[in-house]
């Protein structure tokens, strides 16, 4: 593997991870949290597990983000910390 | 240990050490954060975590994607595992996936539940609404 | 944490070092499966063939965990009192919004007229276009998916999910009744139990064949073909059971989460 | 099919669920019957099932026909077979007690509540029954899930949030054990519980495998509630419907302290967890401060259901006390504890939540003169309270005895004094409440008179059933001799 | 000795037991009072029916079931058991026929539950008297309080809920906190919980933890109301008359000192005793609880109270002379149980009778009642005759037997205990006697007679019967005799 890429995505990764614990929008904390997962699935198929990234792709980055967002919809965007 | 050793074991490990630093991350943000959502998100990205700390078990230097060529019949034996990386792990975190997904979305439901009644994510906020009631 | 954090980094110094080809977690099981999934399950995937062979059963359970998501959102979020309020109607062709007071209704066969619940309740034709002609190309990759899990990565259940990020991009892009016009709440719900119960009716079917539970090569006694390619096809037939389940099972909670378990307007 | 068993046990119920749930939308009156009866088949099952144990002493059923480690297998012993017996028959007896008020409480969406009470029974039975590490996790969630919902369903406005935290803390609790089963998995390379077993013993040294010991401990301490992190049991128990929380509050803590046990004694020998690991005195100390602060927390409670909750708390402490004493007798103890906790907690809840259907809430205020109107409920009230208590012929007397008993063995005084005051503390709870049900006099004029006057015996259905629980208890406790000699010894000779 | 082996013994305990679902069902008082009646009289029937086997120095033994190892739910009728067995169930079939006229006297409500409960106590009371070993007397023992609480709370006002409160505290807590890790020691240390006339702790232990362990049950039986824990005895008064006759005379009260006497003889075993040296210790308690019970009877104004705390201080003769462990000290102290029990409830069922015709309760009220009810009040003289020891009353037999006793084993201390308390009895009681014939009555008593048949005849009966136990006491003497022989030998 191309251990730049590796680095890059790691990095992203926790970027990620922080960015959407910290956000004061729960609608930002929705889309950061996609891309958390869309990085994880990366990360995934680097390491060759090709269903779990693919799992996770149409899951964790989409779905799940989907319902995310619809619930965000229907309760509140506020949020405290 | 000496320096050189210590990197070693730094850069040899470093996917275990991420996701330790990952399900940290998760674990305070169920512990500390006081928004519902919050906690969630804190929820998941543990879950993920693990899942990520699985998969680095199962890969291999050197091993491609746990998909056999077609080799014609009787040349099964030619199959080397130490080329492939290992699949079970794989497997057991397709399960996990689907698992912290759906455990996700009964947690959205009662979020959305809990706001109906209380129209707050706020546990503090939640919490002096039940003190006043 | 702070401990535990502190116990997972002490431990990890008795871990064999990462992506080490003769770790006990690569040499002690894992190997047979690479070594035997072909001859005995003709699955190049061997992800699959695990998946659904080896640890069938606790695929089973996953399906189950994922229809006990389902169940629970309908439970905890369906409700089913009309709140009796003035209806909004839109005419079709011109996209104007009609709000009428009080009971009156206007007959709902009538094909210009489509419900709303809200006045700003958007339209916008472009995005209706392109997702109603998006939708079948999206179904039929995720019918390629559910159906060459053997040999190329995804199967069931990403299959499943993509069928049900299908309906769900039409609900999202016109509205929630046009969605469950298409796929009404009951066939869905019975689809969901459906799905998971062609799982484990094989694993029943296979029991009544004599064989232990989910060991599908008894299923070669009724189907013309031998025990190997029982056991592959034994894999599609859960696999199908799998979609079915979890595209069921994603459009009943997005439903419910969308609409509080109304089935009205959706996002 | 004698040799199914193993697999029936679990599947059956499963696919009534699936059945169930499509008949919820096609034909609502069927699904009662269905869930009866694939409740009383997977009750005789289990019944046959512990017959064959105590004969063959061991079953093992490889799904699909794979053997273990490859494949996943189902391992049934004797110590398992009674525990399942013991799931089985609460469910099915509850689900009948209570079959009235879940179809007037839950009218609209029936189907789903039994839906989900079938699939809570096949993970119970399946986390019991199971010989594979993953696979117990699968099930753990399927459990779980059922459970955060059957609880979210409570009246009270409470209900959801607690039931979310439920779900806070489970989720931790499971993904630790996860993360055990993956360091366990990363130094053995397998899932199989015997076969881990016996790999295991080259890496007793290893500090991973005493890390990852720690780990699935505190997750399964987590979902059984052992004391410090018990904090989301009693409110999720408090606010749940009170025909889920009969089954859930017997049921869930006690197969996970089974669970706990299980990992002791056939994953990590008693050798790993007795000799090579220190953490055994600390965790006595610990169960004992559970059973203190149980004791002392339901002492503290106006509310009946509250209080019943910080009692389980207590239990707990006595089961995992029991089992970490780490000799035959308290293990014996402990094993016998699960069993007759299960029954004592199902007859004490299935009480309560009669009374709490008549009268509305079940405040210890409302309890005046409640032997005058419902005598019966409240005499299988106090035979279990009795119970509880450890008082002779009943059940809870005996176990307490081989807990005590191993206890001295093990020659912690502590122990002992901490059981027998935890017994004071429990007849103070229970005549406490005893005497405020027998003394009819309450202040004139208060609402609770009128509201007494127009409560009578709760229904039959409930009632019988209610009442078999109650002779359970006195029956269990005159054949404990006979469990102990035929059942638990048999299982545990060999280990420890 | 052989033992013979037969359900009666069971069946002796289950006839009250079965009794009480009819009595419950029963549709009228008539019914339910002569299934009671029956029960009782069954009871006696099969008791009886085993005396011939026990007098011909046999036992009977019965195993219900193998709860724990080394442990079963066993019945096993020997002459100390027969002795107490005889007297209770006797005393049942006289009380029940009083507690028919109290209760009907003084038209109480819920009668149904007080007989079922009074059923209930009894068949624990037989089931102690016959229990083959520790844990079978602790399961009955535990099911005799708790078919108590409702007997002594029977009125159900808040005098009744604190004195209910203090009963329980007091048994249940002794018997949980104390019998219990007692008990387990002794099957931690053992293995058994048999009874057996060597005792069983024979030097398994060190002796002072088996002198703590002594204690431990001594005090733990707090039913017999040895000092300090003894309160819950007056308080208890609040019961009906018949439950304080027949279980706060007979049945609670003697059940502890039973169990006292069968664990000191049978579990620990004369010779450990002996070893040990605790018989001085013990007999220093029970004297000291003699002593200061018939002071406190000095003070009292309400008869029944009065009768309580002599109670207490009878009680611990029995306690004293088994102490003694000299065998005319045991024979006082066993003789003590048949004649203590006659006499007591004798005692009692005049201040139920004079409560049902007068209403009264206390003393001080009570002038001149000898010429208004004359029978039930030369009752009372005679069984007072009978507690303070004086012939010709079977009271007399117990109070020799034990001054001879204190005498042999040389203990003169107990000699004088048991002089002066007789003493303090007769202070006590004469002065009733006297205000009761030789006084006159403040007017209030015009148009008093007699209480109903049913009291008078009872209290006829037992006080007859004392005074005839004087003449008669070959059979309770035979019993003794092989109680003495089992233990001591020779």
């Amino acid at each position: 593997m191309i251990w730049q890429l590796d680095l890059a995505i790691l990095t992203l990764l926790i970027v990620c991870a922080v960015a959407a614990i910290s956000v004061k929008d729960l609608l930002a904390t929705a889309i950061l949290f996609g891309a958390y997962s869309f990085m994880m699935c990366l990360l995934w198929s680097i390491m060759a597990a090709v269903d779990v990234a693919f799992t996770e792709a149409s899951v964790g980055a989409g779905v799940s983000t989907v319902f995310f967002v619809a619930a965000v919809f229907r309760t509140t965007r506020r949020t405290k910390d | 240990m000496n320096m050189e050793a210590f990197l070693n074991h730094l850069v040899a490990k470093y996917n275990f050490w991420l996701y330790i630093i990952l399900m940290m991350i998760g674990l305070y943000a169920m512990i500390a954060k006081n928004n519902l959502i919050k906690k969630l998100v804190g929820m998941n990205i543990f879950q993920t975590a693990i899942i990520l700390f699985y998969v680095s078990i199962g890969s291999k230097r050197g091993g491609t994607i746990p998909i056999l060529e077609h080799v014609s019949g009787g040349a099964q034996h030619a199959i080397d595992p130490a080329n492939y990386v290992n699949p079970l792990p794989h497997v057991l975190m397709l399960t996990a996936i689907v698992v912290s997904v759906s455990t996700f979305g009964v947690a959205l439901a009662l979020a959305i539940k809990i706001y109906q009644r209380y129209k707050t994510l706020e546990e503090d906020e939640i919490l002096t609404r039940i003190r006043e009631s | 944490m702070i401990l535990s954090g502190g116990l997972l980094l002490y431990a990890t110094k008795d871990f064999p070092s990462w992506g080490d080809p003769t770790s006990p977690a690569s040499t002690h099981v894992s190997p047979r499966y690479l070594k035997k999934s072909l001859e005995e399950t003709r699955v190049p995937n061997v992800v699959t063939s695990i998946l659904a062979d080896y640890r069938g059963y606790d695929t089973m359970f996953e399906t189950t965990v994922i229809f006990c998501a389902g169940v629970a959102c309908f439970m905890l979020l369906r409700t089913f009192e009309k709140r009796e309020t003035d209806h909004y109607y839109r005419h079709v062709p011109t996209g104007i919004t009609i709000h009428i007071k009080g009971q009156r209704e206007i007959p709902i066969e009538s094909k210009e007229f489509e419900k709303i619940d809200a006045i700003w309740t958007p339209y916008d034709l472009i995005i209706n276009t392109v997702s109603r002609f998006l939708v079948p190309f999206i179904q039929l990759f995720a019918l390629y998916v559910i159906a060459h899990g053997h040999h190329s990565p995804g199967g069931g259940f990403q299959g499943g999910v993509i069928l049900g990020a299908s309906m769900i991009v039409l609900a999202i892009a016109f509205n929630l009744r046009t969605a469950v016009r298409r796929l009404g709440e009951r066939i869905d719900s019975i689809m969901s139990a459906l799905g998971v119960f062609i799982y484990s009716g094989i694993g029943a079917l296979c029991v009544l064949l004599g064989a232990n539970f989910l060991d599908y090569k008894a299923l070669a006694q009724i189907l013309p073909i031998d025990r190997v390619a029982a056991r592959s096809d034994g894999i599609l037939g859960v696999e199908i059971g799998v979609g079915i389940a979890v595209m069921a099972v994603m459009i009943c909670v997005y439903n419910n989460v969308a609409s509080e378990g109304r089935y009205d307007e959706g996002l | 099919m004698i040799a199914h068993y193993p697999a029936l046990l679990v599947t059956i119920p499963l696919l009534a669920a699936f059945v169930i749930y499509g008949c919820s939308w096609l034909h609502k009156k069927s699904c009662l019957p269905l869930a009866l009866l694939a409740l009383a088949i997977s009750c005789a099952v289990s019944i046959g099932l512990l017959a064959q144990a105590i004969a063959k002493g061991h079953i093992s059923y490889h799904l699909g026909g794979w053997q273990p480690p490859w494949g996943i297998a189902y391992e049934v012993d004797p110590l398992n077979a009674l525990v399942l017996v013991a799931v089985s028959t609460v469910a099915f007896i509850n689900l009948i007690a209570t079959a009235g008020e879940i179809e007037q409480v839950f009218s609209d969406r029936k189907g789903a509540f039994y839906t989900l009470y079938l699939l809570f029974i096949v993970g119970l039975l399946g986390i019991v029954v199971t010989g594979d590490l993953f696979n117990l996790y699968v099930l753990l969630e399927i459990a779980s899930i059922t459970g955060y919902s059957l609880i979210a369903m409570g009246q009270a406005d409470r209900a959801p949030l607690s039931s979310l935290n439920y779900v806070f803390m489970g989720t931790i609790g499971a993904c630790f054990y996860l993360l055990g089963v993956g360091y366990i998995y990363i130094m053995t390379g397998s899932l199989n519980m015997a076969d881990v077993r016996a790999l295991l013993p080259s890496l007793y040294h290893s500090s991973a495998i005493l890390v990852a010991f720690i780990f699935c401990l505190v997750g399964v301490m987590i979902k059984m509630g052992f004391f410090p992190l018990h904090t989301w049991l009693p409110n999720a128990y408090t606010y749940a419907p009170s025909p889920a929380i009969s089954l859930i509050a017997p049921l869930m803590t006690k197969v996970m302290a089974y669970v706990m046990i299980r990992l002791i004694l056939s994953v990590f020998s008693p050798a790993f967890t007795f000799a090579s690991l220190v953490v055994g005195h600390g965790i006595v100390w610990l169960a004992c401060l559970a059973i203190l602060m149980g004791a002392i927390l339901a002492l503290s409670q106006r509310d009946i259901k509250k209080m019943l909750t910080y009692i389980i708390v207590s239990e707990i402490g006595y089961i995992v006390g029991g089992a970490w004493l780490g000799n035959n007798t308290a293990m014996t103890g402990a094993v016998l504890h699960i069993i007759n906790d299960t029954l004592m907690t199902f007859c004490v809840f299935l009480a309560v939540g009669g009374i709490s259907r008549k009268l509305g809430s079940v405040e210890l205020n409302n309890f005046k003169g409640l032997f005058k109107k419902m005598p019966f409920t409240m005499g299988a009230f106090v035979a279990s309270g009795l119970s509880i208590i450890g008082v002779p012929p009943t059940c809870g007397f005996f176990s307490k005895w081989y807990l005590i008993s191993g206890a001295m063995e093990a020659g912690s005084y502590s122990f002992v004094c901490v059981l027998i005051i935890s017994s004071l503390i429990n007849v103070i709870l229970f005549f406490r409440i005893i005497e405020t049900a027998f003394f009819a006099h309450s202040d004139p004029g208060n609402r609770h008179d009128y509201l007494l006057s127009e409560i009578d015996e709760i229904s039959l259905n409930t009632l019988i059933p209610l009442l078999m629980a109650a002779a359970g208890l006195l029956v269990l406790g005159m054949y404990s001799g006979t469990v102990v000699g035929r059942v638990i010894q048999p299982a545990l000779a060999g280990i420890l | 000795m052989e033992l013979y082996y037969s359900i009666r013994p069971l069946l002796a305990v289950l006839v009250s037991l079965c009794a009480v679902p009819f009595i419950v069902l029963s549709p009228r008082p008539n019914i339910r009072e002569t299934v009671s009646f029956i029960a009782a009289g069954l009871k006696f029937a099969l008791v009886i029916s085993m005396l011939p086997v026990i007098l011909n120095g046999h036992q009977i033994i019965f195993t219900l079931m193998n709860v724990l190892p080394g442990a079963p739910i066993q019945f096993r009728v020997d002459a100390l058991g027969m002795l107490f067995g005889i007297v209770s169930s006797f005393l049942w079939i006289v009380t029940t026929t009083y507690s028919i006229g109290y209760m009907r006297g003084l038209d109480e409500h819920a009668q149904t539950r007080y007989f079922c409960f009074f059923a209930l106590a009894l068949s624990a009371t037989i089931g102690v008297a016959f229990a083959g070993n520790l844990l079978t007397l602790y399961l009955f023992y535990e099911m005799l309080s708790l078919a108590t609480y409702p007997l002594v709370t029977h009125h159900q006002d808040d005098e009744a809920r604190i004195s209910g409160r203090k009963y329980l505290t007091y048994i249940l807590g002794t018997s949980i906190g104390f019998v219990l890790p007692a008990m387990l020691y002794v099957y931690h240390v053992t293995g058994t919980l048999d009874f057996s006339a060597l005792g069983v702790l024979g030097g398994k232990a060190h002796p002072t933890t088996l002198i703590v362990v002594l204690f431990l049950f001594i005090f733990g039986f707090a039913k017999a109301a040895i000092m300090p824990f003894h309160a819950w005895l007056p308080a208890a008064m609040v019961a009906p008359t018949p439950v304080s006759a027949l279980l706060h005379a007979v049945a609670v009260v003697k059940v502890g000192v039973f169990s006292i006497i069968r664990v000191l003889l049978y579990t620990f075993g004369t010779k450990e005793l002996m070893g040990l040296h605790v018989g001085p210790a013990v007999s220093y308690v029970a004297s000291f609880t003699i002593i200061i019970g018939s002071l406190i009877a000095l003070s009292q104004d309400n008869l029944k109270r009065l009768l309580a705390y002599s109670t207490i201080s009878q009680l611990s003769y029995i306690i004293l002379g088994v102490a003694l462990l000299s065998p005319r000290g045991m024979t006082g102290g066993l003789i003590h149980i048949p004649m203590h029990a006659f006499g007591k409830i004798t005692l009692f069922f005049c201040a139920g009778a004079i409560f049902v015709a007068t209403g009264k309760k206390n003393l001080s009220e009570m002038h001149g009642i000898g010429k208004r009810m004359p029978i039930t009040m030369i009752a009372f003289f005679i069984a007072s005759l009978s507690i303070i020891g004086l012939p010709p009353c079977g009271g007399f037999l117990s109070k020799w037997n034990l001054l001879l006793g204190s005498l042999q084993s040389h203990q003169a201390i107990a000699l004088v205990v048991l002089l002066v308390s007789s003493l303090l009895n007769a202070a006590y009681f004469m002065p009733i006697i006297y205000k009761a014939f030789f006084l006159r009555d403040q007017g209030s008593a015009q148009g008093i007679r007699e209480a109903p048949l049913f009291c008078v005849v009872p209290l006829c009966v037992t006080s007859l019967l004392s005074i005839a136990m004087f003449f008669y006491p070959q059979p309770f003497y035979k019993l003794i005799k092989l109680v003495i022989h089992q233990l001591l030998g020779a």
